[in-house]
């Protein structure tokens, strides 16, 4: 068989494997002996470094396997759809607002002020690193309270809580006071 | 009869029935001798049904077609119309040449089935795929401002449910705890002493028991009564306040 | 970008695909123009044929794949399970061909150029892989519309849907089919 035949199989074979497959495989299948196929598999694996190809032939034990070359990487991964995370929802800015200028706050406290609810918006929250537990309400059930973290600051390049802008507090209290009082009414 | 040859073949519907009838008799398409072939055509389903195949509802839906196109070329025709325009066969001719091409166009692909496979494909390679996070994008400080403005600006419009407006749909009514409180106290005032399960008399409802309950806790909290047991019965005594009046109640909002 | 680089690109990511890769990505992931990329695949591709090498740039509609040379089949087939199937009925490829040419179209319209049910074939190409729905055509009850697949360019060893011979050319030999049938009536 002549060696360009026989590198073609080698190629064929190595390809369609996918894994690493080992020299006496190789052996095997095209029916040389192994000094031969070692110096026929070392050239070609040369030739597709020394032509920068974008395959190469790696040894892996006693074993060779086909693979990307790696300076080619960059470019490889584009074909992987990335994977996209979209800004935060006008929901979950809400949620995050509310945690900021009311903290340290309930779930319920959150929901009531919005009148949804805003579980989902929470998680993410606390998957981002923006919120976190501080505590629990000495409340029936112990509600977990929320506060900001130091992400938080961080990401709104603030020294601490108190450089948050000053909203109208009547506006904010009003709400907090109405919703409580109406709490209140509902255990009554 | 010759129809024997008919039932070693299977058909793959009534069109290719038909074509099959029309290559048989070595007439043209184009010019289909409707009496023959139809009685040919009703002749093999009689023989399917003969030989307990099954006539599939298509079959019979062109039987009847082509009897409804042999008795249309029987009625003489009137004025002067192009013979074409009236002939009854144009649309089945034009459904069995199309039918005809496919027909062939299958042989290809029956063919070429298995022309690629000696060609291996290998699976896609594990890459990891870039995350591209744009959660905290272009957010700022006024972002939040704005969301606590939006939310105040909504909560102008979320008036309270009017509670009467559920009544009869939700049948709850809403007991004061600070009512029930004033009831027992009065008792409490000019019996000076009471049974524990007293309280509970004319009671109606779960929502007026447990009201009542919390009424008793809030009273012992407020040191207005003293709980004591013996006998297995719980009695509620009146402790006077030396200030007395209102004061009382000056905890209750707790 | 040199033009050994770029060949060292779509190598790269062909092979890391596994899979067909659209012209359009292709041109996405090297930022060179479509007619510039096609020609350097078109001379990569055929350089691969013409030294034999054992791994091919096949065409699969509007994208490209690496696949084995089909004359190291004997020798792949030692290391990797061909996919074997049993021959397709003549109903099945009597729908195919409707597909195939047809596309995009519904059950209707096959149903209605066989002149009989075509459900079970439809069944069969679907679990096949060799046609998938394709959309909904904008008409009462939102029929499905069925289209071929790269499987199917594959499997039958096709470029591109474009290069099916015209459906017009299956008729031209009527006389000659007439004559021959009418020999076997008459060997029955």
């Amino acid at each position: 068989m002549e060696i360009q035949k026989i590198e073609g199989i080698i190629e064929a074979v190595l390809f369609a494997a996918g894994d690493a497959v080992s020299v006496d495989k190789l052996c095997e299948i095209t029916r040389i002996d192994r000094p031969t196929l070692l110096s026929i598999i070392t050239r070609l694996s040369d030739s597709y470094s020394y032509n920068k190809r974008g395959i190469k032939i790696v040894k892996v034990g006693d074993k060779y396997q086909m693979a990307t070359r790696g300076e080619f990487f960059e470019y490889v991964q584009k074909i992987a759809e990335p994977i996209k995370r979209n800004p935060l929802s006008r929901a979950t800015l809400e949620v995050l607002a509310v945690i900021a200028y009311k903290q340290p706050v309930t779930r319920a406290t959150i929901e009531r002020i919005r009148g949804v609810n805003s579980d989902n918006s929470v998680s993410r929250l606390l998957e981002l690193g923006l919120i976190e537990e501080t505590g629990r309400l000495d409340a029936p059930g112990r509600p977990v309270l929320f506060g900001t973290t130091d992400e938080f600051l961080r990401c709104f390049a603030i020294d601490s809580i108190s450089d948050l802008p000053p909203i109208d507090e009547f506006v904010i209290d009003e709400i907090i006071d109405t919703s409580s009082e109406g709490a209140q009414q509902t255990i009554e | 009869m010759k129809q024997i040859s008919f039932k070693l073949q299977i058909f793959e519907g009534p069109l290719d029935l038909l074509l099959h009838l029309i290559n048989k008799n070595k007439v043209s398409i184009y010019d289909i001798p409707i009496s023959e072939i139809t009685e040919q055509y009703i002749d093999y389903i009689a023989e399917m049904k003969h030989f307990d195949i099954e006539v599939s509802s298509e079959f019979l839906v062109l039987a009847a077609h082509l009897l409804y196109i042999k008795s249309k070329m029987l009625l003489p025709k009137y004025g002067d119309a192009p013979e074409d325009e009236d002939d009854p066969r144009t649309e089945l001719t034009q459904r069995l040449v199309e039918y005809k091409k496919f027909k062939k166009a299958a042989q290809f692909f029956c063919e070429r089935e298995f022309a690629g496979s000696r060609t291996f494909y290998k699976m896609r390679e594990y890459i990891e795929p870039v995350l591209i996070d744009e959660s905290l994008s272009n957010i700022t400080i006024g972002h939040l401002v704005s969301a606590i403005y939006d939310i105040s600006e909504r909560i102008k419009y979320r008036r309270p449910v009017n509670a009467e407006r559920f009544k009869g749909i939700v049948g709850r009514e809403v007991v004061s705890v600070f009512s029930k409180l004033k009831n027992v106290l009065k008792k409490l005032k000019t019996l000076k002493k009471i049974n524990f399960i007293d309280i509970f008399r004319n009671v109606k409802t779960k929502t007026e028991a447990v009201a009542s309950f919390l009424a008793v806790l809030e009273l012992i909290k407020m040191n207005a009564v003293k709980v004591s047991q013996n006998n297995g019965e719980t009695q509620l005594k009146y402790i006077k306040k030396r200030k007395g009046g209102s004061g009382i109640f000056g905890n209750t909002k707790d």
